[in-house]
């Protein structure tokens, strides 16, 4: 099957001279249709970076992104749009991502008129403007069915200030969903909202999921809601631009190889008063993590690693090389040890 | 069941939904007391500019007898040094004043939301090329800028005159109006919206332009007050030649004139500044009551 | 287990390269602000130069076609007598004339005047600017200080009667333009209540006075400044209290603030070094935008008070269309807008010590 | 470590061990707006005993910050602390903090209790150095000895491992989210507060940077005893550092115990709907469930019980009467008409939901 998406050597710097920063460094990454992957990261990993650069918000420096085995830079107009649409994006934060000006009804509304003129154009078949109208607020209403604001009379007269901030983001995806994407990009969908109603929204998505047959790029930073929402899917962890695993959710989280991966995984605090006890943590040799400005060479973990093997990883960058078990690791130097965070 | 329940909500025709955006316009305004007092001052200096006209005269004849006199019935305002009405030449002499103040205003205005909106939404070499320009105009003087050119091509029309503001005075607006471009353009709902494919005219006209409102009429107001100061201080120069009677006018007659050493004269000098004054500062009062009507906040919570 | 050598170790390598990108935007900053001053001047000398030269109407040509309508003077020396006023080579093509009227600048000859020719322009601005540089400046700098430490107090005694009767005040008095108020001084001052000997204030220092360093000389020229250094006082010093004011009640919403209040810190110390000092930064970018401002207003309020500066010249020449002065006079008030500006921004770098660093980003 | 040894000059547990050095008793905040009344505390009583780290745990309004803050009376003007007393001991001696004249507070303010606050990203002035800040803190509490404190902070620094040479004369902007952290920890250990309050330390920060703090903060706990309050929503923070917790809600404390019985045998609804909402990473997979519906309105709360209508046990009881804190467990207490079904549902169903592997 051809990947709905793929990331091939894709980089993006920012600024440019002494100031240059680079974001995402040659990363490639396929993902098949229907797949659920979770890119995990800190800040500044690039993982925000690679989403919108998915999303066509910010054009790659170098390398390419194809949809559906297309390269989105030398799509022609019309295949470029129908991969706009067919890519959509929830923001992180629900206070800034609706339009304070809107109510929800007109943020449902816009892009299904518009789209549907256009679909309505190229099948020939045109209907009266007010019959458009009609299916459009049909459909506006499914939509927010579909993302539990019921009953939905309640919410379409709203503006985004009288929802609470699960609410704006059920609203996002509603808005997303007017445009019948197959992919979407969760950018911390779920990091702002309350502790408590997280998970209703992750079961919601997991949801649309299987009734809509979307594919999930899931950014976060949360290795346990990665863990929850990917357990059938990948994780796929990034530092300072570049990945240094991936793998199936259940290996990637029992058995990780990363020296990073398993200092993330031993960091996440648990919620749980014992296992906090019994987990053991790797021990880093800095606290810091380098500036962007200023890049170490070789592996950029090399700096905190405890397992640094001089005169190697300090000077090549560890290519990422598949291991048996499932996925791919990017330290020649630990990849064929187990380990055990418990 | 969903479907209908939106149908039902649908039945506000324009009309109704046109002065249910007055009624809360209304109440908005009158929200913040000194922003309504200035509101209604500057509806009033309008209607006694534009209609006060119609009823009282301007009064040209000159009566020697009548020479600075102090206000009576007859004449509320008192007398000039040749015995005409003040009260007269205030009513009549607000228009021009008003319209020049006007043009400059909405021109100036246009170009710093169009070039300010532009610099901030685009970005890039087009950003750069903007913002050198403004920044370069900013730092000439305006108001020596505006003397000299006045002195090079001679003034004659009150349209020119407004024209002419309205082309140099965008700069400080254009920043304003940039900046908030700028912050709005990074906002999330915007990149969703380009994600939705929704087109640079929505994007800017839908999404961008109602979040601006509130600068944008601030902006446009502060841009008025502009305008007055710079027309007052080139008619007091004696670079515009219009003789028709207008408060400006009247201000540098009494100046030229040496009214303002006589001490019967305080009216005549008093009249004129005391309308530019008010004029100003409803103006500057009012933008706080049209800062609450176009914030899309409030706006929405009503 | 990181040890604090590690620790070390890494960041003394961060903090070197930190230091040289510091150091090297450090130098740049001034380095770009200066360029772009130099740039703005350029700039400006190229419009005024093509407006006089180019524009219908243009002062050259009508003063040639007066000298040989009027006097009968044969065109050619007409010519010769234009191009010396205006210290330029008519006989040349235009761009090159814009180019010996560049190199005439740049050696302090802004030609003469057209009225009286055998003054050079130079000599009138050399006169007349040092009484608008201290009217303009003093004003300036009163309004600034003044202005600031009311809007604090606004700030710390929000809503109560002190904070209400300053905004009435302040904004009454900032919305009448300048030009206004001094003739209201004039008239209410001078005229109807007889307060100010008006007559005897006119001119930057009375007659019979010895310009020099001298502190009865000081007191002569404070004494016929004050008229314009208050107007200028009266009508920018509410635009900084309300600036200030707003400044200050953001800033007391920062976390810092309730920090330092938590450290239990003295409110003196809490107002000035962290309220006070964060709040004024911002007021320096706006200063610089003031400045025009302000030096633009002379030009009407030195009328006004008949003050002998610069900008009352300027108002002479305009009447009179004496050209060439016009030109200088309106490239030296834009000239020290520039280097205010760039004295300005100077300044809020050296206050604020992230200016280096946002610079960069921006 | 050596140097830790002697980071705490009078911290004596057997001293002060008596009488818990805070005791909240009825606190009661609420902030005055346009709408109305925003009743963010109502009825808090708590002690903090010596030695003990106490988490509040609670979502966005639950009230946790605004008590934190209370605490060291940083509340803005709109607020209004009544009724209620805040009782501070030290040494025998035992003051109400709300009655405090403003010298006395001053003092009180980091001396006797000291607070590392959320938003360290924005902690410092921006134009002084760190140790100009530094200075600032100890002048104004009456330590002039300039040589004295520099030396006190350089340890501190080396504390919480960072280089001094780097930190001490850099402004904030030169410092990464982590090292202003930690800065600010270090210097709210400055003057060895009997009390320190952390208001969200970890929030905000990456994985690994929030690691580092929450080893100094159990080191803090551990070796030197140190009394603090946690404030956080993140309840791994609380299953990390805290001795007890009390979860907030509404305005509310509505479950207070050791920590083990509030992970384990929690006896409120809410509490035990935040364990079941939240991941772990270790482990196989389990089935997460959220609470319906969302936190109440602070201004219009609702009748009874205020968790009642997002309650899968609500019965007509709580939506008119208002339960108390009932002892249900040695030292554990929980404010629910129906902990005896909160207790049923964990024995039938298990603590947390359904496991995959």
């Amino acid at each position: 099957m051809t990947p709905i998406l793929e990331l091939r050597n894709v980089t993006r710097y920012f600024g440019s001279g002494r100031d240059r920063v680079t974001a995402v460094d040659s990363i490639s990454l396929d993902i098949e249709p229907g797949e659920i992957v979770c890119l995990v990261g800190e800040s500044g990993c690039g993982k925000s970076t690679t989403g919108r650069m998915i999303v066509g918000l910010l054009p790659p420096s170098d390398g390419q992104i194809l949809y559906q085995g297309q390269d989105i830079a030398a799509m022609d107009k019309a295949d470029y749009q129908q991969y706009r649409r067919a890519v959509q994006i929830i923001h992180q934060d629900p206070y800034a991502s609706l339009n304070p000006t809107q109510t929800v009804r007109q943020m449902i509304m816009t892009p299904l008129l518009r789209h549907q003129s256009q679909r309505s154009a190229q099948n020939g078949s045109g209907g009266g403007r007010r019959s458009r109208r009609r299916d459009a607020e049909r459909r506006a209403a499914e939509l927010l069915e579909i993302v539990d604001l019921t009953p939905v009379a309640e919410f379409l007269d709203k503006y985004p200030h009288q929802l609470s901030g699960g609410q704006r983001q059920r609203v996002s995806v509603a808005r997303a969903l007017t445009v019948e994407p197959k992919f979407i990009v969760a950018d911390e969908a779920v990091s702002m909202v309350d502790v408590s109603i997280r998970v209703s929204l992750l079961n919601m998505l997991s949801r649309l999921k299987e009734e809509f047959d979307v594919t999930f790029l899931f950014i976060t930073h949360d290795l346990a809601l990665a863990k929850y929402f990917a357990w059938e899917g990948r994780i796929t962890v990034m530092y300072l631009g570049r990945i240094v695993e991936e793998g199936p959710t259940p290996r990637l989280i029992t058995d990780s190889r990363h020296p990073y991966t398993q200092a993330l995984l031993g960091a996440v605090p648990e919620a749980d008063p014992e296992l906090a006890k019994k987990k053991t943590h790797i021990e880093l040799r800095s606290a810091e993590i380098p500036s962007l400005l200023n890049l170490p060479a070789g592996c950029t973990f090399h700096p905190r690693c405890p397992y640094i093997a001089e005169g190697e990883c300090d000077t090549m960058v560890p290519p990422l090389e598949r291991i048996s078990e499932g996925g791919s690791v990017a330290c020649p130097v630990r990849m064929s040890e187990p380990t055990q965070l418990i | 069941m969903a479907a209908q329940a939106i149908a039902g909500e649908q039945t506000d025709s324009i009309l109704v939904s046109a002065w249910k955006g007055f009624r809360t316009g209304v109440r908005l305004l009158a929200y913040n007391r000194v922003g309504f007092i200035g509101f209604l001052v500057v509806i009033f200096m309008v209607l006694l500019s534009y209609v006060g006209p119609l009823l009282i005269e301007l009064d040209t004849k000159t009566k020697i007898d009548k020479i600075y006199i102090t206000p009576t019935i007859e004449h509320p305002l008192g007398t000039d040094h040749q015995g005409r009405d003040i009260w007269s030449q205030i009513v009549n002499g607000g228009r021009d004043v008003i319209y020049v103040a006007f043009l400059a205003a909405l021109i100036s205005t246009v170009i710093a939301v169009v070039f300010g909106t532009m610099s901030g939404f685009i970005g890039g070499w087009i950003d750069s090329a903007i913002m050198s320009v403004t920044d370069i105009i900013l730092t000439i003087p305006q108001f020596p800028l505006l003397a000299v050119l006045a002195a090079f091509i001679s003034l004659n029309s009150l349209t020119f005159l407004g024209i002419l503001m309205g082309l140099l005075n965008w700069p400080t607006l254009l920043r304003a109006l940039r900046a908030q471009a700028l912050s709005l353009k990074q906002r999330d709902f915007i990149e969703a919206a380009r994600a939705l494919d929704l087109g640079v005219w929505h994007i800017v006209l839908r999404e961008m332009v109602p979040n601006m409102m509130p600068y944008i009429v601030v902006s446009f107001a502060l841009g008025m007050t502009f305008a007055v100061y710079q027309q007052a201080g080139l008619v007091f120069l004696g670079l515009v030649p219009i003789s028709a009677g207008n408060w400006s006018v009247m201000i540098q007659l009494a100046w030229v004139r040496g009214a303002i050493f006589y001490k019967d004269s305080v009216w005549y000098i008093m009249a004129p500044i005391v309308a530019i004054a008010i004029l100003q500062l409803s103006i500057i009062s009012m933008t706080r009551s049209l800062e609450l009507v176009f914030n899309p906040r409030l706006r929405a919570s009503e | 287990m990181a040890t604090a050598a590690d620790v070390a170790n890494v960041s003394t390598r961060r903090t070197t390269s930190f230091h040289s990108i510091v150091s090297a935007i450090w130098g740049s900053y001034f380095f770009r602000k200066f360029l772009r001053a130099l740039a703005t001047i350029f700039i400006v000398t190229t419009i005024i130069f093509f407006l006089v030269r180019l524009l219908p109407g243009n002062p050259i040509e009508i003063y040639v076609n007066q000298l040989v309508v009027t006097y009968g003077m044969p065109v050619h020396e007409a010519k010769d007598q234009a191009a010396a006023l205006f210290a330029i080579d008519l006989e040349q093509p235009v761009i090159l004339q814009y180019f010996s009227y560049l190199q005439n600048l740049a050696q302090g000859n802004f030609g003469q005047s057209v009225l009286s020719p055998g003054t050079t322009v130079t000599e009138v601005i050399l006169r007349f600017l040092p009484w608008t540089l201290f009217s303009v400046g003093t004003g300036l700098l009163i309004s600034f200080s003044v202005g600031v430490l009311l809007g604090v107090i606004m700030a710390y005694r929000r809503d109560s009667f002190l904070d209400h009767g300053f905004t009435v005040v302040s904004s009454i008095v900032s919305s009448v333009p300048d030009f206004l108020i001094g003739l209201l001084i004039v008239v209410w001052l001078g005229v109807q209540w007889k307060i100010l000997p008006i007559a005897a204030m006119r001119g930057a220092y009375s007659s019979g006075m010895v310009p020099g360093l001298n502190f009865e000389f000081f007191l002569d020229a404070l004494f016929h400044g004050a008229l314009p250094i208050s107007t200028y006082v009266l009508t920018s010093i509410g635009f900084w209290m309300l600036s200030m004011k707003s400044n200050t009640i953001s800033t007391l919403g920062e976390d810092y603030v309730t920090i330092a209040k938590a450290r239990g810190l003295k409110e003196w110390r809490i107002t000035t070094a962290y309220v006070g000092r964060n709040a004024i930064l911002p007021l320096f970018t706006i200063l610089t935008i003031r400045i025009g401002f302000v030096v633009g207003g002379s030009l009407l309020v030195e009328q006004i008070f008949e003050y002998g500066g610069i900008g009352r010249m300027l108002g002479q020449a305009i009447n009179q269309r004496d050209y060439t002065i016009m030109q200088g006079i309106f490239l030296i008030i834009t000239f020290s807008v520039i280097f205010a500006n760039f004295f300005a921004d100077v300044l809020y770098g050296w206050l604020d010590p992230r200016i280096k660093l946002q610079d960069n980003e921006g | 470590m050596s140097q830790t040894t002697d980071l705490s000059w009078h911290q004596n547990v057997e001293e002060n061990g008596r009488q818990p050095p805070l005791s909240l008793q009825d606190v009661h905040v609420s902030y005055r707006t346009r709408k109305g009344s925003v009743q963010a505390v109502r009825g808090v009583t708590l002690d903090l005993h010596a030695g003990e780290s106490l988490a509040l745990i609670g979502e966005s309004g639950s009230g946790k910050t605004t008590l934190g803050l209370g605490i060291v009376r940083l509340l803005v003007d709109t607020a209004e602390v009544s009724p209620g007393k805040i009782i501070y001991r030290r040494d025998g001696r035992e003051v109400d903090v709300l009655s405090l004249a403003d010298g006395p507070m001053r003092e009180f303010r980091w001396r006797d209790c000291a607070m590392v606050f959320q938003s360290a990203l924005n902690a410092f002035n921006p134009v002084l150095k760190i140790w100009d800040q530094v200075w600032d803190t100890a002048k104004a509490h009456r330590w002039n000895n300039r040589e004295e404190v520099r030396e006190r902070f350089l340890d501190l620094l080396r504390f919480v491992q960072l280089d001094p040479s780097r930190v001490i004369d850099a402004y904030a902007h030169e410092l990464s989210g982590g090292m202003r952290q930690r800065t600010l920890l270090a210097i709210s250990l400055l003057l060895d507060p009997q009390i320190l309050i952390l208001d969200e330390p970890t929030t905000a920060l990456d994985i690994l940077t929030q690691r580092t703090i929450i080893d100094l903060l159990r080191k803090l706990k551990e070796d030197l005893h140190f009394t603090m309050l946690f404030i956080s929503h993140d309840l791994a923070i609380a299953a990390e550092l805290a001795d007890r917790v009390a979860t907030m809600y509404a305005g509310q404390v509505v479950e207070l115990g050791p920590v083990e019985d509030i992970f384990y045998r929690p006896r409120h609804p809410y509490s035990l709907g935040l364990i079941r909402a939240v991941p772990t990473v270790t482990g196989g997979f389990e089935e997460l469930s959220s609470i319906p519906g969302s936190p109440p309105d602070l201004i219009n709360l609702p009748t009874g019980c205020k968790f009642h209508p997002r309650c899968p046990y609500a019965s007509e009881r709580c939506s008119s009467e208002e339960p108390k804190l009932e002892r249900v467990g040695d030292n554990h207490f929980a404010a629910c008409w129906h902990t005896d079904a909160v207790q049923d549902d964990i024995e039938r169903n298990g603590l947390r939901g359904k496991k995959r592997s």
